[in-house]
């Protein structure tokens, strides 16, 4: 594959913008949809911009995921695509998502072109309000050295830092401090960097390289860290202790790109009860938490969404509590979506599993009948009748 | 400069009395401003409070509710309950400095065309002078 | 053994196969435990993960789930369906190590009255050997 | 002058016994209360119905995991309880509670109410990774020593409505010392008296503190009216409220964890809300760019229309906000102001229509004949 070296500035943050730009002059695409910092400059926001001079205040490679870009997509696109061509600058995990929701239905991809990059992680929104011009700076340093230390544990611990369902990519592993390469991935990111007016000479052999190794890095750390993760949640002590100071606040699923239902089933009527259900619960087992159905809802949400869970992290962002969510999601998911040979996002292409079978698969899960089976040995009809 | 600017005003009119008085303005070719734009709800207490607030945001320069006189709701107490949401707009407004004069609240009864034209003029003249609704270039909302 | 421990076991079956198999078992007077529970769904593919989920967090020490052979599904491909909703659903318990052991997946044909009672009555030593369900004495749920 | 109980024991036990005699002589069949989860860091409600259970509960603890006036209206949203139980809740969930049930979300049937003179709770981001018992008796020393504690949340610094009139029982709290060695119960209504009725303990005719809880209260105010006026700057206008709701990231667990806000599904959830296509398209031509997801300040706006003449400022929107937006204090500040303009407190009258449900004729009489 090859690319484009992005005719530099000093920050390949700058180098992305200017790009942006030339291409909203040049009408190549109708508008851009990435964030922009608000204007109390205390946080970021995606904007749809269409007037180059709004590129401003833009940030390619914002500190902070406060809303997950496939959410926002699918707010821009659920009641049918854009007109014209948009260019949606989002995070790996953003484009990962929007690819779930598009096979959800509720996104529409046409129209919109992907300009993904290698993301160095984002900072976790509580540490980033506590003081945004500071974190700012903080990341901005980070981001550039690719030090992980200060980012979010889910995004430590990415490997899927490069996505593979979007049309452009900007390459930062491997460039010189302050540069970046563009790369077009579908015959779409192609035609517009040709419109752009971008030639693909530059080989992108030293990136692969660079990306490749740290995929290797990142995925045995990704293990190991999943294994921790599941020394300590491991059994219902480990467990509940981790949800121990759940306020079942249920943000963590509002925030959820792939948790898409308007209503969700675990805020629905069904879990609207008479009070002789809560109080009958109750005296079962001495005491009844409430609200009611926490760890019902946490292990509920995982068997609706683990299998298109992208681990972005947005849960454990949004939750009040601090309760590390997002990792104990992560891992399940991992463990559920490796069982069924899937990949959340990494094409359009792959049917979501739960709508797809296959006749011969998963042999593990039904209990081979052994016809001898007899404990008691005594089930004929007469002779247990008289017993 | 300020001579070329044309409010934008959305009046909301009940189906029995205000709307019904607009028509009367019409047909007997009263003036009424070109800055107002009506949407007809069959009662003023339709009108929901996010209507208003959602009109201001999107970028009016004005709001106007209209309806029947008190004691005259075809629907026997309709406009009690719209004045009472007209109340807790306007305090709702002042609180966040949100220039509660850009809603304006008026009876106005089948038969008085004259009225409509009058009030409606009065309003838009408010709002003319009052300037461009400061929502309309803000991004962020 | 665990002395006086009689576990509940809730036992899924979906209409046409799984529970045509209790019929046929009761046709020939053949006996399972009593402590195993019969819910009758429409499908084992219209069977939510949830309700699994719910019984074992709300008192059951076990869940079976029966539905038809594969190609038998009176659906035509429930029975696939609920082979992978059970699979994540025990993926996700094994992973968070809550005893995926706990739900069996075990077609069982109309005319299967004696694997229907079989399996009942396997999965019921099986349950008792494990002993009660931890997260089931759990008030912190 | 109202009967007063006085258990020799602390404030906390004192109370946990009280409500182990309640279960024990079945004068309830449950009791709710604050509780440490089993085995975790979290304190969450429960619903206790056995004696020993009430091991581990904290009546009194200075947190708010949820406004119980939400708990409890899910507990009795598809009818009233058919036997009685006592609940501990901080005056504001009462409030709101109150404020539910006037909106049909639930029933106050065969429910006794104990309550506090409530000196505040801490953030609930103090008790994450916090040790929860230290955090509860550095309160309990600061309460007794009649301070007013520094790190509790901004809705509970500026609260004037800290003593439960509507409670069955209350705990009296605020200046009251020797908290470490007694606990005083006000048996506020006869239902309370009849309660407390054989529990071990020294009974006297007393009011509450009303001296010390007036001085309280002015604090209090000053508090209210200086943290009022702070944000009435900050927000003035449309430029304030962009920079307070501009980091806003939508998620909305303000008004899901707002007791007020009881819909099932929220207009600004729902699909007449979700903007068109053409909708961006417009804003794109006029301004240039445009905010996605939209509606951030509708949302916030609207809310207010729907929810301010009940806000009963319990600052659970704020405690939840993951942006710290200090949104339960402009919610407070406007809903005082809607509050005052229709003469309404909310959760103090159970028999007290809602505002926006009546009018009167006479009233605004002025309005609309311009």
């Amino acid at each position: 594959m090859n690319g484009s070296k992005l005719p530099g500035a000093q920050d390949a943050e700058k180098s992305v913008l200017a790009f942006l730009k030339t291409g909203l002059e040049k009408r190549c695409f109708e508008a851009v949809m990435m964030s922009h910092r608000v204007p109390a400059g205390d946080g970021y926001a995606y904007v749809l911009i269409k007037d180059p001079a709004l590129l401003e205040g833009a940030s390619p490679l914002p500190p902070v995921i406060p809303v997950q870009g496939a959410k926002a997509l699918s707010a821009l696109t659920r009641w049918g695509p854009p007109k014209e061509t948009i260019l949606a600058v989002m995070h790996p995990c953003e484009i990962r998502a929007a690819v779930e929701l598009f096979k959800l239905k509720q996104a529409s991809l046409d129209h919109i072109v992907f300009l993904s990059f290698d993301c160095p992680g984002v900072m976790p929104l509580s540490d980033y309000v506590k003081n945004p011009g500071e974190a700012d700076r903080t990341y901005a340093a980070a981001r550039r050295k690719w030090e992980s230390a200060k980012m979010r544990p889910l995004c430590r611990i990415c490997n899927e830092f490069v996505p593979a369902a979007s049309d452009l990519h900007i390459g930062l592993l491997g460039a010189e401090e302050g540069s970046a390469w563009l790369f077009p991935v579908s015959p779409e990111g192609r035609r517009i960097m040709d419109s752009v007016g971008l030639e693909t000479a530059v080989s992108s052999d030293a990136w692969e390289r660079e990306a490749a190794e740290r995929k290797t890095v990142r995925e045995k750390e990704r293990q190991e860290a999943h294994q921790v993760s599941r020394d300590r949640v491991s059994g219902p002590d480990g467990l509940l202790a981790a949800f121990s100071s759940c306020i079942n606040c249920h943000n963590c699923m509002r925030v959820c790109p792939v948790c898409y239902c308007r209503q969700c089933y675990f805020d629905s009527e069904a879990f609207k009860l008479p009070p002789e259900n809560y109080v009958e619960r109750a005296r079962k087992k001495g005491s009844l938490r409430l609200p009611a159905d926490t760890l019902l809802f946490h292990l509920g949400r995982m068997s609706h969404m683990a299998l298109s869970c992208v681990s972005c992290g947005t849960c454990e962002d949004a939750c009040p509590m601090d309760i590390k969510v997002g990792q104990i999601f992560s891992l399940v998911a991992d463990n559920a979506q490796k069982q069924l040979n899937y990949l959340p996002g990494r094409s359009r292409e792959d049917p979501l599993p739960a709508s797809v079978y296959q006749e011969e698969e998963l042999e593990g899960v039904e209990k081979p009948y052994v016809e001898t089976y007899s404990r008691t040995g005594d089930r004929d009809g007469a002779g247990s009748e008289n017993q | 400069m300020k001579d070329a600017f044309v409010p934008n005003i959305v009046g909301f009119l009940c189906n029995w009395c205000a709307y019904t008085g607009a028509d009367l303005a019409g047909v007997a070719r009263l003036r009424i401003p070109p800055s107002l734009r009506v949407i007809r709800v069959m009662c003023s207490g339709r009108i929901d409070p996010l209507f208003v607030i959602k009109a201001l945001l999107k970028g009016a320069d004005g709001v106007m509710m209209m309806g029947c006189h008190p004691g005259d709701c075809h629907y026997q107490k309709g406009n009690f309950s719209a004045r009472r949401r007209f109340v807790l707009l306007q305090t709702i407004l002042d609180s966040l400095a949100l220039e509660p004069e850009r809603i304006g609240l008026s009876w106005v009864s089948a038969s008085e065309g004259q009225r409509y034209s009058k009030v409606t003029t009065e309003f838009s003249e408010k709002i003319q002078e009052r300037g461009p609704n400061p929502i309309r270039d803000e991004i962020f909302v | 053994m665990s002395g006086a421990f009689t576990p509940k076991i809730i036992y899924f079956m979906c209409g046409w196969c799984g529970s045509g198999g209790s019929e046929t078992a009761a046709a020939y007077h053949l006996r399972y435990p009593e402590n195993v529970l019969p819910f009758r769904v429409n499908c084992t593919g219209s069977l939510s993960s949830v309700h699994i989920l719910r019984a074992l967090i709300e008192g059951a020490d076990g869940v079976i789930i029966s539905g038809c052979h594969p190609g038998d599904c009176h659906y035509e491909d429930g029975n696939f369906r609920a082979r992978r909703r059970v699979a994540t659903v025990k993926s996700i318990l094994n992973t968070l190590g809550l005893g995926e052991e706990r739900i069996w997946f075990r077609y069982v044909a109309h005319g299967e009255g004696k694997r229907f009672v079989d399996t009942a009555e396997e999965f019921n030593d099986l349950i008792a050997e494990l002993g009660p369900n931890p997260l089931k004495e759990r008030n912190d749920t | 002058m109202a009967q007063v109980l006085k258990i020799n024991k602390s404030v906390d036990q004192g109370l946990t016994a009280f409500l182990e005699f309640l279960l024990k002589e079945k004068k309830v069949s449950g009791v709710v209360t604050l509780k440490k989860n089993r085995g975790g860091p979290g304190i969450s409600y429960a619903l206790i119905t056995r004696p020993e259970e009430l091991d581990g509960a904290r009546p009194l603890f200075p947190l708010m995991p949820a406004n119980s006036g939400k708990i409890l209206s899910r507990l009795t949203l598809r009818g009233p309880l058919k036997d009685p139980i006592a609940v501990v809740l901080k005056p504001c969930e009462l409030r709101a509670l109150i404020e539910l049930v006037k909106r049909q979300q639930g029933s106050l049937e065969n429910m006794i109410f104990i309550s506090q003179t409530c000196p505040g709770v801490y953030p609930l981001e103090m008790s994450v990774d916090g040790d929860l018992d230290a955090l509860a008796s550095r309160y309990q020393d600061q309460v007794q020593s009649g301070q007013h504690i520094p790190e509790i949340r901004p809705a509970c610094r500026s609260c004037v409505h800290f003593t439960p009139q509507n409670a069955d029982i209350i705990v009296s709290l605020i200046a009251e010392a020797g908290l470490d060695r007694s606990c005083s119960l006000v048996l506020n209504s006869k239902k309370g008296e009849a309660l407390a009725d054989g529990m071990a303990g020294e009974k006297r005719e007393q009011d509450l503190n009303s001296q010390e809880l007036a001085h309280f209260s002015d604090h209090r105010k000053t508090a209210r009216l200086k943290l009022f006026d702070e944000m009435g700057e900050k927000t003035k206008g449309i430029k304030g409220l962009i920079g307070l709701f501009g980091k806003c990231i939508g998620c909305h667990a303000c008004g899901n964890a707002c007791p007020i806000c009881y819909c099932n599904l929220c207009f600004f959830e729902s699909q007449p809300n979700e903007s068109r296509p053409n909708s961006f398209r417009a804003d794109l031509e006029k301004k240039g760019a445009a905010r996605i997801p939209a509606g951030t300040l509708f949302y916030h706006v609207g809310r207010l229309a729907h929810m301010s003449v009940s806000c009963v400022g319990c600052g659970m929107c704020m405690d939840v906000c993951p942006v710290d937006i200090p949104v339960g204090t402009l919610f407070s500040r406007v809903g005082e102001s809607v509050q005052k303009t229709f003469e309404y407190i909310p959760g103090s009258k159970i028999d007290e229509p809602l505002p926006v449900a009546v009018f009167k004729e006479e009233e605004f009489a002025q309005l609309g004949e311009g």
